[in-house]
């Protein structure tokens, strides 16, 4: 279970241009469940997104995973739990270009340094549970949108974290491949994953897969 | 197969033939031995001092016996300006 | 807990599959730079090989040379000095020289005359080195007429040509009897070119060179000491030379390196932001990136140094000709003595990687310490 | 002082190291002064990122201070035939009063930049950079040791005359002489031998007791160091007599010849080695009172134990081995 208390995130701070991206947020994220940030663009979900999946250092306030702190930490030990324990889905999917399908699955797992065979077992069976077997030798670059995101969701899962972050997943895709995220989505929790969805499209928080549901406005949460 | 053992493969082959030069070097040189000492005999011989290597000039053919102004002998205003002369340092005797 | 190798190989992996996204540029840089440190290479073993070589051979050079000197030009040696040598208390024999050029317009070459000690050619006839008989195209028997110094023609008969395997020695010599020297020459039956000494213990030559001076104002003494140092300082003074020249290319080389690392388009650094994102730690971002550093300047010597092994000792360093021959004609056909000392492959490892690793840290480390969050925006 | 590129190189490192070390002293100095961990301000930040580019400086400073350890010994050994007098590194050395300085300072610059790295190691393997202050207050203690040795590492290269007359390791490393090194080559072989073994044989217990037990790092520091200077000790008195199987030629640095194999690096870089890994276990053991940091100190000192371990065999089967293949045999003589 994820506990934020009191969270806040300034940009620039002290310069001219300084500005509150989230404030003073306090929440509780249950383990198992999806739980989907909504609010318009500009209200902080990215932020606050970052903030749990150990991508920033809140300025103000904590965040405990099960007890434990996940802010403060020395830069290794955030690289180390964004690795072990948080898996991420990005908007723009960010995959390497010029590397292959398989080669960008495999890439969060380098730093832990497994056996190569079966790490590339490991990601060519994501790849196949996703429909992607046949696609492994290929370059990212020649993916369509909804291979790409499949793409992204295999590399998410290759360290088999706890949590997957998925930022605005549904954004570039039509609402065929948006039903179908969601049923990933709902199949990734019945598994027992933590999902913890941001998004401002109605086909994703108004989707019954959606156990919990959070407003979020001007980087404050909105009394739902 | 892994970039990592291409490359690594590569190393530890260009390693292992640095490591044969470094051996051939040492057989060519006892290889060499007799054709030296028979060099060292005509040496002995005739009482030479210089390798012909550069026969431009008999500054540059005999340098041991040359010496720093050697090379400006021509004439006072004569500049030395042979190539091996770039090469070659006068003697510092 | 993996091993410290098996984490290095896989940051290798992702130093190379970078690398190899844009193959053309780096495999030029990386042909580049190999050649650089084969020129290098091949300076060094060249230069080593011949002070090896030029050590060996002239270990028989005489101990002592007297030179007389007359205007500070090197003048004949009158035979009376003989005789004053001779009562010298640690000199154990004394012998004249007689060695002298010529030039041979016919091919533009200059000639080593000298009279052997002992077992010289009958008068009438001489001995040839093989680089004279081959740009001459003289063979055994064949007639050899050069001018004299009285302007009219002397020919002499080919008795011998010397062995091709002594060329680096010989390849301009012309031995010839005492008699035809002195008449060539015209050079009066009581003077030497020069006087070669031996002394009683090597040790006491330093005092015997003392004496020499005090007792011969007008000569002057040189050591076989003297003789090896001079072509350790020459091929020493060619390699630190040609060493400061490449330098400069080396240092071109590590601007490059760190032009490459700092200047880092827009979608190479978020491309590290990614690394991070997914769980790549900021020292693993930095040890991947020198490995891409590692890998062009490792690659660069080993293939450098190999690349001037076989240029120097199995093409015998035939790019070094041109340098090396200058404008002599008369060029020693001569195989270099493979030869490589060890400190001189470490300095060249140390030149080729150290310079170009140091550029790279500050521009790793400030592309390595980007926020991770900027990949979500 | 003759073009050799070797002495270009060493002199280059010796500048280099210099700069990036006064470099990493004053970010050092600025993250010392506003270090405040529990601030999630921009300022930690971008202190904390500067721990990185410390750290890498120093790294990077410390393997070029190795490499020119066994350059500025291997360019020593190699230019002896351009000195007179010089048979061996130990003439080199002796062209100069800065010589032996050099020597010695790199070897202590060695050991504290082991130590750093070590007690750098296991700050970043906390959770919240426990050591910051100590560590970089001794990098500000380390900063003005290596200047120290560069000024005198270029007073020796540059002051390198070939012509001037040395004295080889003949006239040093002799019981006749007077000085340190005298009375090293004066010692009897069978007491050098014993010293080394009375030191060997406690070390190697204290380094495998550091290895399983916890919290063994000063002793085995302290008794590591004693171990090195009696095992350079032995080697002067009594192992160099056998690998050069000649009962009076005492020279530390003729082993490393490649007439002898070059059997003195197989001998001298396990001893630096091990020497390095149980000193720098001795630095971190004061941390271990620390609360974070006990179980972190503990496997360090484990790990480097065992690596120090390792080394120490090593030597000991190399010093051994040379003894015992020698030709020499002085049964009777010395024992």
């Amino acid at each position: 279970m994820i506990e934020l208390r009191g969270v806040g995130k300034v940009f620039n701070q002290g310069r001219h241009n300084q500005q509150w991206a989230v404030r003073d947020v306090s929440l509780r994220i249950e383990t198992g469940q999806l739980t989907c940030l909504r609010g318009p663009s500009g209200s902080g979900k990215t932020t606050l997104l970052a903030l749990i999946g150990c991508l920033a250092r809140p300025t103000l306030g904590r965040i405990l995973r099960d007890g434990e702190p996940l802010s403060g930490l020395p830069e290794r030990f955030m690289a180390e739990l964004r690795r072990r324990t948080f898996g991420f889905v990005f908007q723009r999917f960010n995959l390497i270009r010029g590397l292959s399908v398989l080669d960008n699955v495999m890439l969060p797992a380098y730093p832990e340094a497994p056996a190569h065979e079966e790490l590339r077992e490991r990601a060519l069976g994501l790849l196949r549970r996703f429909g992607l077997g046949n696609l492994a030798g290929q370059r990212v670059e020649w993916l369509s949108g909804g291979e790409a995101q499949r793409t992204a969701i295999c590399r998410a899962l290759i360290n088999r974290p706890a949590v997957l972050i998925a930022d605005e997943p549904t954004a570039n895709l039509d609402s065929r491949l948006s039903a179908e995220f969601m049923g990933i989505a709902a199949e990734l929790v019945a598994s027992g994953k933590t999902l913890i969805v941001s998004s401002h499209d109605p086909r994703v928080y108004e989707s019954p897969a959606v156990q919990r549901l959070v407003g979020l406005r001007d980087g404050r949460l909105e009394e739902a | 197969m892994r970039p990592s053992a291409l490359w690594l493969t590569f190393v530890l082959l260009s390693t292992l033939l640095l490591g044969l030069s470094l051996l051939l070097a040492d057989r060519e040189q006892s290889a060499a031995a007799e054709r030296l000492a028979r060099g060292r005999a005509m040496v002995e011989q005739l009482g030479l001092t210089d390798l012909a290597l550069f026969t431009e000039a008999r500054y540059t053919r005999h340098l041991t016996q040359a010496d720093r102004f050697a090379p400006f002998q021509d004439h006072p205003g004569a500049l030395e300006h042979f190539p091996s002369g770039a090469l070659v340092a006068p003697p510092n005797h | 807990m993996p091993s410290a190798f098996q984490r290095q190989r896989y940051l290798i992996d992702y130093s190379l599959m970078a690398l190899g996204r844009r193959p053309g540029k780096h495999l030029g840089l990386l042909a580049v730079y190999t050649l650089i440190v084969a020129v290098l290479a091949s300076v060094m073993l060249f230069s080593e090989s011949l002070r090896g070589e030029a050590r060996l051979l002239l270990a028989g050079a005489p101990e002592v040379v007297l030179q007389r000197l007359e205007a500070g030009r090197h003048a004949l040696m009158p035979a009376s000095y003989l005789a004053r040598i001779e009562g010298l208390r640690g000199v154990s024999g004394v012998r004249g020289r007689l060695w002298g050029y010529h030039y041979d317009p016919f091919i533009g070459a200059n000639y080593t005359l000298m009279v052997p000690p002992s077992d010289a050619p009958l008068p009438g006839t001489l001995a040839i080195g093989a680089g004279l008989a081959r740009s001459r195209g003289l063979e055994v028997g064949d007639l050899l007429s050069l001018r004299a110094a009285n302007g009219e023609p002397y020919g002499l008969k080919v008795a011998a040509r010397l062995d091709t395997e002594s060329e680096l020695l010989s390849t301009d010599l012309v031995l010839l009897s005492e008699q035809d020297f002195r008449a060539f020459f015209g050079i009066p039956a009581d003077h030497y070119t020069d006087l070669v000494l031996q002394v009683r213990n090597p040790r006491e030559v330093h005092t015997v060179k003392e004496k020499l001076n005090l007792v011969f104002p007008d000569s002057r003494p040189i050591l076989r000491e003297e003789v090896l140092r001079t072509y350790d300082a020459v091929f020493g003074w060619r390699q630190g030379v040609v060493f400061v020249i490449l330098l400069g290319s080396v240092l071109a080389f590590v601007i490059l390196a760190w032009d490459k690392a700092s200047g880092l388009s827009a979608e190479e650094r978020r491309e590290i932001g990614v690394l991070k994102a997914v769980g790549w730690e900021t020292a693993d971002i930095m040890r991947m990136k020198f490995w891409e550093g590692a890998v062009i300047s490792l690659s660069a010597f080993l293939l450098g140094y190999l690349l001037a092994y076989l240029h120097v000792f199995h093409a015998g360093a035939v790019l070094f000709a041109p340098v090396l021959k200058g404008w002599a004609v008369l060029y020693p056909d001569f195989a270099p003595l493979p030869s490589v000392d060890g400190l001189q492959l470490a300095t060249l490892f140390f030149f080729t990687v150290f310079p170009y690793t140091l550029a790279t840290i500050v521009p790793i480390w400030r592309v390595a310490t980007r926020d991770p969050d900027a990949v979500m925006r | 002082m003759p073009v050799h590129p070797a002495i270009l190189a060493l002199i280059g490192v010796s500048l280099t190291v210099s700069a990036l070390l006064a470099l990493a002293g004053a970010f050092a100095i600025g993250v010392v002064r506003h270090w405040d961990l529990t601030s999630g301000s921009e300022r930690q930040l971008r202190l904390e990122r500067l721990t990185y580019l410390i750290a890498t400086l120093v790294a990077f400073a410390f393997v070029a201070e190795l490499i020119s350890l066994l350059l500025l010994v291997y360019t020593a050994e190699t230019l002896s035939d351009q000195f007179v007098g010089a048979m061996c590194a130990t003439g080199v050395l002796n062209a100069n009063p800065w010589g032996w300085p050099a020597l010695f300072l790199k070897i202590v610059v060695f050991f504290s930049g082991a130590a750093w790295l070590t007690l750098n190691r296991v700050d970043t393997r906390s959770r919240d950079y426990p050591l910051v202050r100590p560590k970089y207050a001794l990098l500000l203690g380390l900063v003005p040791l290596v200047w120290m040795e560069t000024g005198v590492l270029l007073r020796f290269l540059l002051n390198l005359d070939p012509a001037v007359i040395v004295s080889c390791c003949g006239a040093l490393f002799s019981p006749a002489g007077q000085g340190v090194a005298a009375e090293v080559s004066g010692i009897a072989p069978a007491w050098g031998l014993a010293l080394l073994y009375a030191a060997a044989l406690p070390t190697l217990a204290a380094a495998w007791w550091a290895r399983r037990g916890a919290g063994a790092g000063l002793p085995l520091a302290g008794l590591a160091l004693l171990h090195y200077v009696l095992a350079l000790v032995a080697v002067v008195s009594v192992i160099a007599l056998y690998v050069y199987e000649h009962p009076h030629h005492h020279c530390p640095f003729c082993v490393l010849k490649a007439g002898h194999h070059f059997i003195g690096y197989a001998l001298y870089v396990p001893l630096f080695a091990a020497t390095a890994w149980a000193l720098a276990s001795g630095v971190i053991a004061p941390w271990r009172t620390r609360p974070g940091l006990r179980a972190l100190v503990d496997a360090e000192t484990r790990r480097l134990a065992g690596r120090s371990l390792m080394a120490l065999l090593l030597f000991h089967a190399v010093a051994a081995w040379a003894m015992l293949s020698s030709g020499l045999r002085m049964a009777g003589v010395w024992w």
